[in-house]
């Protein structure tokens, strides 16, 4: 990276990481005060992935995401209000408040859910990407999955069909070493993700998930070839999660060594680090960047406050389009 | 009205080809829709017509290329998938169930899923316990979905027709024991996919079935009539959503049902068409509304087991004689 | 008879931990069931006590963990698998339906298969669409299983132990909604896993209902009896084989009767009890049997809308006083 | 080979691959006279597949295999006359007759199935090896499947957990370069289906499927690896069908020049060549060979043509276990 000709973007990217940081601790603070319910997955600790990886789209391209798509909902562009308001189940909420945490849709940004079955999401991004070829349109879509839908039935089949027809679709797997409370050797007997693209026949790739930079160029790489025509592309970013799976665990299955181990290569902190380095960011820069991202985090809050609850005679509204 | 005389896999393959014709935003995708021209010959030369990319023979991967169903009907295309039966479908069912009935709702309404599925149903032609299934009713529980039942050729043609100009997912069972079967095609316009069809008049017994076994019912009509009984025999053509006036129209007409369905009794869905009549037309009925169904075991391989395990046109006869007391 | 007061959650924790001590061929597998403690925390601390050959975790693969419960038990194991929900479980649907079911009857007797199957089921913890089925209706659908649903402690611990007794695979269902719940574990023998357990008398209605839907409808009885009316209580604890014989006696005394079930209404398994009720005592009702379901929806995740979604106390007893025309 | 201390084993080879060639001869001739019904799958032209392959295993193994195992059922030893009951749908059948064609099983020869949703066995086969893994006992569990069923999640998922787990499995491919009418190259984006096993971090080989001898030696170490607690093991035989998918089918995906070339390849003719070079076979052994087959399958279709259909009365014994 250029550090002067590209400072404003460095700014940008940081600026992302922390808005998901201080969005997703302000949602937890809201679950222990019963103000978001069901399932909350948090993604502190990874944020350099969603970050990373969707600088490389653009705005007709497509993403399908997991239950864990708080952070990629706010980099794709879609208002931190909205997200807000659906995690509090408003009807001013991305998909109305119907869906929560885990079920984050905007069709204006392409924005294909939080699809919350693992692996359930994969096929769905093969078809939207088989939409485009047909169409000759040159998008491509962006499906991310953690390491444990690997381990699914769905990355085998979709993976095949991917190849086997050349479509524009970049698998991108956030290899946060643990599937729930199950640690990735005891989940793959093959633990080298990256290297199972070679069963399919099309580029695989590992990258350091806790470095914006490195997951920015290695995506941007992959979409160019992709977009190319080059067909599919799978990308493990190797990252981690800080949090517990989702607010019921225990957190039984590794050390806090461990954890604190991975906090010592926090992206937001490694990155910051990096910046002020290059003589890219000034302690008021920082303040500056949170202080904006505290703004518009309270004013989300505050638009989900303010948001109407959808009235009860529309629950079954949209189980079928209406007929006029 | 045009009336051609043609079979059930023939009307399908002219459906097929309308729609191909049609519509550029229109594909087939399956198992052997291709070069092997399906299995049961419904797509038998439109590879050739249409092309490798708008026919699409799929590896065998139900989940993936249903679910790649769901994401070309959500990325603007009009994707016809075939799974080969609904035995492989249950490979499938998280795609339909949690994705392709549910991203609309779950969605707040943002996203359309036009897709049609259509796949071989049912039993009767000796291939055994796992490739006999009747699961049209299970897939009627899934609130989202349309299911489509086609026992007639001009059903078979034009519901597929209808069901593509749906916004939502549609399900098209056919019952393979109807691909060789002749009838009259009409062609009179779009077929309706909102109505069950009376297809015989009767006044002692409504018999409520759809799909292979209508054919059964129709014959064991004929059997009741020489012996002085009128069945009224309702094709229900659409189990989701049904169309549970015309059956309570008929029910309180004739004062008695039987249902006939070819899925294991328990948990049918004929139970579903005797609760709702239980719940719509309790004071009508002379006696209780009685079901045909199949014998709670896997299908077996040999045909006198088989016909003994299928509901067949001398067991729906006995049925009706036994709520008439004749 | 010893009585102890315990969770639903330690009661099936129990029930693991007697079956594993007990027998050297049960073993536990499934996602999370060893170092997670299980997703609802029922296997915590029994990897500790067995190790993980007995307590496995697996991988994120439900189709090839519940294919090897059967082939383990074919292999002559007592596997007890947890799908983690019951909205996971459609990935291992075909493994459930073609070979857990069927290969007994299909091979003609030769093959056993002693799998104890059990997931969490149901809606209720504002987990959106792709989290809240309740499937076990569909379940029940199935020739060759066992369908169980505990609705207290003492089944959840019993039923485990007696399942574990069946030479064929038994599929057990727990509300993920009771695993707080406190209750009075009773230890009086085997469980028995044939009958519906009458959990309060009355003369005036039967709610016949099971699981979750259990708790609801007793206090909507309670409800109704501060009213006047005596609701009679039937849980029917076992989906497959059902034990018509206890239904049919209370509508024969009862002379009505409302079934709770939390699926969606259209070929719910309530269908199934109204449609043999219709069939085994329809000269003793002196009204329709109705039903409460669930809305014919994806199930949303706020509040107000699953409660209106879902069945509810009021609901169940609005349908009574229907029924009574009170 | 050694070929004269082997000379009795090579005859047997030949002998079991003919006995499958005359039994399927004669399945097809059957079937015209609508004595068979429903699908039937021959196996005509992979017979050194099922004959190598088996030759591997012991009386404690178990088999898995799919609708097109005629071949399998036979070499493992379950009667011919039991078999051919089976296809008549007779109560002498070894499956009562209930399951015809696809679904032969043989509980005194573990042979479990005849299992007929493409991919459906191969978790059951990690099952039963992992019931020998937890109860101590040294037996391995052969997997028989199609190339097809390699696209199916269910294979992914089974190498993985076999892979992981340390099972004795054999997964065995055989590639006949078809599913159904659909090519291999049209169905596998990755077409070497030995090298998939990396991605489980298996060891995988290829072996030639027409060739009795190398498919026997392929086996034998595979099977001594796995028997060995060396974990699951892949194996792609590369062999042809030479008749039709099943009796339906018009065969319009493929040539008959394609056809006849493989032919040329016959696994029973190019190893009755063979032992002649070596002068390990007149003609008179051979035409004893033929008299007994054509003895033995006599006998077979005079067993079938003699057994009793199961009793209507039966049709739902066995769903459940009898209870007494
Ligand atoms: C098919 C399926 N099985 C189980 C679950 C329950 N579950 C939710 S998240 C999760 C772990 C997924 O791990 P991974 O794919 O690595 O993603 P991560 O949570 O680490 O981001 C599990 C087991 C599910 N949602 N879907
Ligand atoms: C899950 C599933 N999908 C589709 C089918 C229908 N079908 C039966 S055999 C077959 C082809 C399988 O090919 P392969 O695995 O290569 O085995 P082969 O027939 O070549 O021996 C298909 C598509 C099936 N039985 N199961
Ligand atoms: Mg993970
Ligand atoms: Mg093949």
């Amino acid at each position: 990276m250029n550090v002067p000709a590209d400072r404003n973007h460095a700014l940008e990217l940081l600026r992302q990481m922390l808005r998901i940081r201080r969005f997703e601790e302000k949602t937890a603070e809201l679950y222990s005060l019963g103000k978001i319910r069901g399932f909350l997955h948090l993604y502190i600790g990874e944020e350099a992935v969603a970050v990373g990886a969707l600088q490389a789209l653009g705005p007709e391209d497509a993403v399908v995401a997991t239950y864990r798509e708080h952070g990629h909902a706010l980099v794709r562009g879609t208002p931190a209000g909205s997200l807000m308001a659906e995690l509090y189940g408003k009807a001013n909420g991305c998909a109305r408040g119907r869906g929560g945490s885990m079920h984050f849709f905007d069709a204006s940004r392409r924005f294909y859910g939080g699809l919350a079955i693992v692996g359930g999401g994969l096929p769905v991004a093969v078809g939207l990407a088989l939409a485009d070829k047909l169409q000759g349109r040159p998008r491509v879509t962006a499906c991310f999955f953690g390491d444990g839908a690997v381990a699914e039935g769905e990355f085998h089949e979709s993976l095949n069909l991917a190849a086997l027809w050349k479509l524009p679709v970049l698998f991108l797997c956030e290899n946060n070493l643990y599937a729930m409370g199950t640690a990735l050797a005891r989940h793959q007997s093959q633990t080298d993700i990256a290297r199972k693209a070679q069963a399919y026949n099309l580029p695989g790739e590992a990258v350091d998930g806790m470095d914006v930079l490195a997951v920015e160029a290695a995506t941007a790489g992959a979409v160019e070839t992709v977009r190319g025509g080059g067909g599919p592309y799978l990308l493990e970013y190797r990252t981690y999660r800080f949090r517990a799976h989702s607010m019921y665990d225990a957190e039984r299955y590794r050390t806090k060594d461990e954890v604190e181990q991975w906090k010592q290569r926090d992206p937001i902190a490694a990155f910051e680090g990096l910046l002020r380095e290059w003589k890219c960011l000034t302690s008021d820069d920082l303040a500056a960047i949170e202080a904006d991202i505290a703004a518009e985090i309270d004013k989300a809050v505050a638009f989900a406050e303010a948001g109407a609850w959808e009235p009860v005679e529309d629950l079954t509204k949209d189980v079928y389009t209406e007929r006029t | 009205m045009t009336m051609t005389k043609t079979t059930y896999r023939e009307a399908v393959r002219a459906g097929l080809r309308e729609a191909l014709q049609r519509d550029p935003l229109v594909f087939l995708m399956g198992e052997d829709v291709g070069r092997y021209g399906g299995t049961y010959a419904c797509s038998h030369g439109l590879l050739e017509e249409f092309g490798p990319e708008r026919i699409r023979d799929a590896p065998l991967s139900e989940s993936a290329f249903v679910g790649a169903g769901i994401g070309a009907a959500l990325g603007g295309m009009k994707p016809i998938v075939e799974v080969m039966t609904v035995n492989f479908s249950l490979l499938a069912l998280d795609q339909i169930v949690n994705n392709a009935a549910t991203i609309r709702h779950m969605s707040g309404g943002q996203f359309s899923i036009p897709l049609v599925l259509r796949m071989a149903t049912g039993g009767g032609r000796q291939v055994a316990a796992q490739h006999s299934h009747s699961f049209e009713g299970w897939y009627a529980h899934i609130p989202g979905i349309t299911v489509l039942t086609p026992a007639t050729v001009t059903d078979a043609k034009g519901m597929l027709l209808a069901a593509l100009r749906e916004p939502d997912p549609v399900l098209i069972f056919e019952h393979a024991y109807l691909y060789p079967m002749e009838g009259e095609l009409e062609e009179a316009g779009l077929v309706d996919i909102s109505k069950a069809a009376l297809r015989r008049q009767g006044r002692d017994v409504s018999l409520l079935t759809f799909g292979g076994s209508l054919w059964k019912s129709l014959e064991a009509a004929e059997r009741l009539a020489a012996e002085g009984i009128e069945a009224e025999v309702i094709d229900l053509r659409v189990l989701r959503p049904l169309d549970t006036a015309t059956i309570l129209a008929s029910v309180r007409k004739t004062h008695r049902a039987v249902i006939v369905d070819e899925a294991w009794r328990t948990g049918s869905f004929a139970a579903e068409i005797s609760a709702q009549i239980m719940e719509g037309a309790f004071y009508d009925l002379d006696g209780p509304v009685a079901r045909v169904c199949s014998a709670e075991a896997p299908l077996p391989y040999p045909k006198h087991l088989e016909d003994a395990a299928l509901p067949n046109v001398e067991g729906i006869a006995r049925a009706v004689r036994g709520l008439l007391g004749a």
